[in-house]
């Protein structure tokens, strides 16, 4: 931990809800990033927990777009940056709405045309800003507001959709593993053209568990398979820290579901579904970090 | 018209307790509204809820800003909110306390609704539910008739322990 | 200049003093503390010093540090009213 | 059946009683509890309807678009941001002639993001080609929401219905509100020119300049003809259910020299500013706009009239003085409001007070 | 140095000569020879710009914003579709107060696909918060394109700006057009809040109730102040150029007893009219309205008034002709030109034989 | 060819360029298809070869949309029409900017909530439409009139972000194997659900070659390995038609690039890095076949 | 019912005779020709019907149908002016 | 007001033709604008342009209804457009074509276009270049002086064959 900076760009204290891990990873980007970023966010709780005008706990610029705009704002931006010879970052935070749904049309965009940024995706897993409903990132059988029985269609999987723009460096993170995500920033801020932060970040209203439980939630998280902790450097695929250890032996997913009220009710058929995806799906990464692939 | 501001903390149920007042007040045939004032705070921040009930129907949207009674769900609110600010001359306090409280002379009523939830085991994650002992409450004060509020908080919670925990608010009043 | 748009400038408390949202505090214990600086690493709004002063101003309550002391180090205490 | 309900619950109630067969709809602050209720009822099955749960709002009004083209019943609703994103799709459902209808929360844009109540997301789509209505309480935003569906589905109308209430003061207000048994006072829904697999067309081809503006004539003419058949759908609800209501509500008018025009809950609020200025002598009256598309024929006599616009169109004006003003008045135009602006009944009988005849007035603004 | 150029072409040659740093557009017929023309530009190196080729004019008007929200110039063009496509954006850039100029084709909105003239595709962006100007030949556009970046920066104003050319009309044709040594007439953007690390701030943060009102009212005073800003400029560009400009051009108004207002190169054809009726005997004179935002202060005295609107707003009539009754007058509204319906001198001179004072006409539209 | 049914439900003639794909690739889309069918088309080509109002050439109903909103109108169409209880095709057909730029928002929204319809994308590679702009589908290297150089920036690949979502059934197609492309449009069409057909279209003034030589640009894309025709049912990749011998021995794509004016000029050394593309991508294709991956 | 809005309908020559933009006509050497089919197979305008006749109020002239045709049947052959 | 409407097939380069013409006028210190008429029509469909030429500047945007002269490019679009529709009493019609055609009585002027291209070698895709030998033809029409024409020709093309095909147009064109 002696690596990681003191300072902080976040001043006591966002209105994030208690035990909020977006907050928490926010923290750890910022300081990899230190002060020359711009950090550009649409509509989403990070829009609104900076605090309400004229005071704002971030101590670094933002710039807060409409919902649909970031990675082209984000492009925008740094052309212009780039242009008069300013290597600011710019760095995209934005929810899994504003990312999977609403937002990709400007996401893919920005990435096919090498826009150089960094573009940073917190997974929720739901629309919190408004009040959790259903976003396209919401996991099969998740209650929410809009789908009240358990959403019945599967995770849009942002992450294959980033990588078919065969970006130069993406990877994925957890809120639980602040100092991974801390060097992973660090990477992607390093290389220029478009770069990808997919973080897992558990929200205790959103998702139905106590507050003291957000880094317990996201471990399991990871443990169980159910997220897979990874870096893609020009298309090489690394497995990084805790998700070593769950490829070869991950928990069982009901774990990490029953502890969230969201997933209160859940039949046992959808979790064997469950459990089978993540099989299958740590099994295609498991081969292609072993190069069968 | 009568004009009741409530303080309470987000969480804490103070949107459904306004609800379940003007419920047993159009109960009572009379007309109520309740509206919440939302800044864009997320739980734990200090929100406020405005109810009005009149004979006539009510045509006023905006703020109360003279109640004739403030409701106190949090007392900790008040080292941050004025919670007297613009109350009646002749106005009350109800607050949610054990004990009673000096509030620059007007009249305060006090119930230990915590207590009461607690008592009941009416906790939902982690918290006590206040709501429903405080329309208790509000019987007590001749605000809406007894059978009107039990039939308002049935309206919105299946569980019989919120009418118990309205009756014995409806006991426990203290002015 | 006029105020041509919102921009809201960084202060300490632009929330308000989040502290009193808290229903439980945490304490800590430093004699079963071994100084891992787990609790102030994963608290998500920074409110733990590397001395390990909690700023009670802001800490929200969350029970994270707590949770996450591998020493058990933290209680939390439920808030007198 | 009686209730206690906010605004969104109305909204929500009267398109359950309304039937639709598609609702699509994204969320979006004030108008969540819309999606989130109407989302309920699908699940629950206490409608029957199918709810998609679209990716953005340019996609919600485009999948009402293909839903009404097959001659079915649609429904969305959004808000600010929502409304001016689905814009171009705006524009098309009234060009295809398709009666959906929706409900919007009016909300400030930004930036800086402000969530609370200004109507001038949905006056900017003025026009756009829906017909428009402000409601101003929970009752009448369950009551215009049903009316909604039958004056947009009229064979001599068939064009797209808003209906407008106040984020927050209104979507979350919680009020009394009956609902009705419909019986057939909704037909069932016939969009004349839906897709025909049997009759085979190209539904908005390229149309060439000796005909484009004759198709936007029929819309001018639907507009037109939409006044009559809102007068006697209004007429007809009142018949039935015992609720009048008219595109403009006239309170305490006839006598009155000076008129408070507003829209919304503002509108109700002036009413109760008219009897505190009746109580200090001033003969005031109030007159709530409810339909500004078509925009209502409107005639104060020689009364001055005070128009609150909570809106502005930057470097002209209110948008509803500048209405009043093509029709002939030279209203005292106060700008109030704004980005949820308190305003009370008081500041209301305030604006009367000092009004100036023609002049301007931005609540709030130190000159 | 005189050329041959199309309104595209011109539109894109004073872009080149305003240097900006940035531009991002998005291809879209009548104005796509624009975004080619940069795009030559700046691969020919005759221009130093980024050009962002984005996916969507909701990004090309995001990337401008991103782009001025440091401080540097910048530049895009779109044209019906795209422009409501991109609504949300417009009320964006000039809430955000970014002096971004974008060119509009003008052209009618679908369905039916139409890609000819008509303003309502502007005109109904009139409240966004965007000046907008109207030009009426190739020479203006380019002019106007580089007098809008002055505009547009001046710190006064700082609000962006639409220069609107009719589709294929003036898109398309070609005349001759003369560039300009620009100096210092256009001195570097500066955007006194543009983005600085060493500062930061919070930009477009929640705006309480309290506080929104006042940031809107600001961009009115802005609209107010860019009327000094617009006529400084124009005088400026004429000294040093010799090319005049107004906010209304008037021809042979002086002793007119009926007067023509029309946009763009209607507001042209109309002064052919003018001398078609003189010479008849009838003493027309006409107005071209260049600004449409802020709306010009305007007044003809006793002359009867034909406005021709290339726009309609379904249930309130005219956009023009609103704005004109609005100031008072009872100007005979015609409605010409939807869709690239054609229009010539002698059917503008037709008009204003069967004038009625307070009437309204849709050309060609039989009753 | 006895199996397809005589049937055109494009009268002559629509006003497409003489030696248009995409006109050819309609003719067997709409005989696949057959009359209870709904066309819905956004803002392309399409949109206006079938005709100006009163006119149209096309025989089966065709719900011309917006840019940006094919898939959601279709989302909207699929499921008011399966209420009611029919079983009308819903099909949209898009051009390329359509579906990988500013149609990619809706077009994946609809694939995450499962819409049942079908999605066919015919790629000219270009906004061919508005005169032959980049698109993101526009190879690396092509000349367009906003990349005179040509284009800086790789083509994006379409396959992998749909292929991303999961669907039951998407497939490759080329209007130079119009029978291949007819079965693949009855397989999808059979199929309840989304399904997503992507056709490389030869456009002659877009890619600058003579009209006459359209279908020998199609195939020399598939004889190439520019383009691969295969099909993914339930995510199992099959290689189909004249891939199957390209896969083993693809000619250089040399053969391919200097037949069209758009690649004029264009330098050995992206060439090769084409080729070297090339063959990454049918090895990898070549491995999934072989059940490797 | 008044035109709502612009609905076409299917009519042959929607766009006129598009024969009139031939610069080549396709001529079939009917002799050489095998009855493969591939030529109707690619017309893009389907142009070409069973019996080989080609369709010349529209056909467009492109010469795909005798790039195509495996035979050479087919020759294109410039229209007199 | 000398005004000009001009019948080709969309990709003969009629709108070029239009363009070099208005060009040479301005340099010979005229007014001019010239304007294609666009429909959607793709390559090959019959489309027509307008050339104004004046002394004051035009401000006429509107297509030409009463041509002075009637340029056909392409004489097989008269199989589909009445190309002398609303032709001035007196207007001339200058054609395309090897030999005289009749119109109607009006005056005719006619040249080879195609043959100059071809025998020049001025092709492009296939297509014989008819627009810059046609401006030659003007100028013979005393509509541009002759060194206009060639500078409007050179600002448009490169190749020096261009303005060869116009001299050659200027000495072919017969009345
Ligand atoms: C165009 C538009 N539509 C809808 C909204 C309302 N809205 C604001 S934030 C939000 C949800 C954001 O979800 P996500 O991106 O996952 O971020 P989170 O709130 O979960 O942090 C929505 C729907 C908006 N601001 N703009
Ligand atoms: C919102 C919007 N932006 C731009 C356009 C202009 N436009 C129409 S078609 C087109 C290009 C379409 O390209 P593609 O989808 O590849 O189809 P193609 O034309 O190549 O067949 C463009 C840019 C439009 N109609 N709407
Ligand atoms: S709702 Fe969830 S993501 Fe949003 S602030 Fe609260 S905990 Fe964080
Ligand atoms: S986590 Fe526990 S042991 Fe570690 S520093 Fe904090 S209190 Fe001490
Ligand atoms: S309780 Fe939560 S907010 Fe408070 S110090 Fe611990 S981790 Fe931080
Ligand atoms: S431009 Fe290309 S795709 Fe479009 S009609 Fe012509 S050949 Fe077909
Ligand atoms: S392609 Fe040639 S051989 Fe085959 S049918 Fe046609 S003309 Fe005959
Ligand atoms: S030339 Fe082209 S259009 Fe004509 S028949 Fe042959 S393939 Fe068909
Ligand atoms: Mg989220
Ligand atoms: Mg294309």
């Amino acid at each position: 931990m002696a690596e990681i900076p003191k300072e902080e760009y976040i001043l006591r204290c966002t209105s994030a809800c208690a035990g909020c891990s977006s907050s928490l990873v926010l923290r750890y980007i910022l300081k990899a990033a230190g002060p020359d970023s711009v950090l550009v966010v649409p509509a989403c709780c990070t829009s609104v927990i900076q605090g309400i005008y004229p005071n704002t706990a971030m101590n670094i610029p933002v710039y807060n777009v409409a919902f649909a705009s970031a990675a082209a704002v984000a492009s925008g931006m740094s052309a212009a940056f780039r242009s008069v010879g300013k290597k600011t970052n710019v760095i995209c935070y934005a929810g899994d709405g504003g990312t999977v749904d609403i937002g990709i049309q400007a996401l893919s965009g920005a990435l096919e045309r090498g826009t150089d940024f960094l573009y940073i995706c917190y997974d929720n897993e739901a629309y919190s800003n408004t009040g959790m409903q259903r976003s396209g990132s919401t996991p099969l059988g998740a209650k929410t507001t809009t789908t009240p029985e358990g959403k019945r269609d599967a995770k849009k999987d942002l992450d294959r959709i980033v990588q078919a723009h065969n970006l130069p460096y993406m990877a994925t993170a957890c809120s639980a593993y602040p100092l991974d995500l801390y060097k992973k920033v660090q990477k992607a801020l390093a290389i220029r053209g478009p770069t990808f932060i997919h973080i897992l970040a558990p929200c205790p209203p959103g998702w139905r568990y106590p507050s003291e439980a957000t880094i317990e939630m996201g471990k399991l998280a990871v443990k169980t398979g159910m997220w897979v902790l990874y870096e893609r450097e020009y298309g090489k695929l690394s497995v990084t820290g805790a998700s070593k250890g769950a490829l070869a032996k991950p928990l069982p997913v009901g774990e990490y579901l029953t502890r969230q009220g969201r997933f209160k009710g859940i039949d046992a058929a959808t979790i064997d579904y469950v459990q089978q995806s993540v099989r299958d799906n740590l099994a295609r990464i498991a081969r292609e970090v072993e190069g069968v692939c | 018209m009568y004009e009741i501001r409530l303080h309470s903390r987000g969480g804490q149920g103070g949107v459904t307790a306004a609800k379940m007042i003007a419920h047993a007040a159009i109960l009572d045939g009379k007309y109520a509204t309740a509206s919440p004032f939302y800044g864009a705070e997320r739980r734990g921040a200090a929100v406020v809820s405005f109810i009005r009930i009149d004979d006539a129907p009510i045509r006023i949207y905006s703020q109360i800003r003279n109640p004739d009674l403030v409701i106190v769900l949090d007392a900790s609110v008040m080292e941050t909110v004025d919670v007297l600010q613009g109350i009646k001359p002749g106005g009350t306090v109800l607050i949610n306390s054990p004990h009673p409280v000096d509030m620059q002379g007007h009249a305060v009523s006090y119930v230990d609704l915590t207590a009461i939830a607690l008592s009941l085991g009416l906790v939902i994650a982690g918290s006590p539910i206040l709501n429903t002992p405080l329309v208790g409450a509000m019987a007590k004060l001749g605000l809406v008739s007894v059978e009107s509020a039990r039939l308002a908080i049935r309206e919105a919670f299946g569980d019989e322990r919120n009418v118990q925990a309205a009756e014995k608010a409806y006991e426990e009043l203290k002015a | 200049m006029s105020a041509k748009l919102a921009i809201s400038r960084p202060v300490k408390g632009a929330s308000g003093k989040t502290g009193s949202w808290r229903t439980f505090r945490p304490v800590v214990n430093r004699e079963a503390c071994n100084a891992c600086g787990l609790c102030a690493q994963y608290c998500p709004d920074g409110c733990i010093d590397e001395e390990l002063e909690i700023d009670l101003n802001f800490c929200k309550g969350c029970g994270i540090c707590a949770n996450e002391c591998p020493k058990k180090a933290i209680e939390m205490v439920r808030e007198e009213d | 059946m009686l209730m206690v309900a906010t605004g969104n619950k109305a909204v929500a109630t009267a398109v359950k009683d309304a039937r639709p067969v598609v609702v699509a709809a994204y969320p979006i602050t004030p108008q969540t509890e819309i999606v989130e209720q109407i989302a309920n009822f699908v699940e629950s099955g206490e409608m029957e309807a199918r709810y998609i749960p679209v990716e953005s709002e340019h996609s919600s009004m485009a999948a009402c678009i293909g839903a009404a083209a097959t001659g079915v019943r649609a429904f969305t609703a959004t808000s600010s941001h929502g409304l001016v994103y689905m814009c171009e799709m705006l524009h098309w459902a009234a060009g295809a002639r398709l009666p959906i209808v929706m409900a919007n929360a009016n909300r400030a844009l930004g930036p800086g993001w402000n969530i609370w109540a200004e109507h001038s997301d949905s006056l900017s789509m003025r026009d756009t080609g829906w017909l428009q209505v402000y409601v101003g309480s929970v009752q009448e935003a369950y009551d215009a929401t049903l009316m909604a569906f039958r004056i947009a589905e009229h064979d001599d109308v068939l064009l797209p219905v808003m209906v407008n209430l106040d984020g927050f003061t209104l979507t979350h207000i919680m009020q009394q509100m009956e609902t009705v048994e419909l019986g057939d006072f909704l037909p069932p829904c016939t969009v004349p020119h839906a897709i025909d697999t049997a009759n085979p067309g190209g539904y908005g081809t390229l149309t060439p300049p000796t005909e484009h503006f004759k198709f936007r004539w029929d819309i001018e003419r639907a507009m037109r003809d939409s006044v009559g058949v809102i007068r006697e759908t209004e007429a007809e609800f009142a018949r039935r259910f015992g609720r009048q209501y008219a595109p403009v509500e006239e309170y305490r008018c006839e006598d009155a020299d000076v008129v408070i025009v507003a829209m919304g809950t503002l509108g109700k609020e002036a009413e109760v500013a008219a009897d505190v200025l009746r109580n200090e002598g001033i003969r005031a009256g109030s007159a709530r706009i409810r339909w500004f598309r078509p925009f209502p024929a409107i005639d104060f006599g020689d009364a001055d009239v005070v128009v609150i616009d909570r809106d502005y169109s930057f470097g002209s004006g209110g948008i509803l003085a500048h209405e009043l003003k093509a029709a002939g008045m030279a209203p005292y135009s106060v700008i109030a409001g704004i980005g949820g602006q308190e305003v009370t009944y008081d500041d209301i009988a305030g604006f009367v007070r000092n009004r100036i005849p023609g002049g301007e007035y931005w609540f709030g603004v130190s000159d």
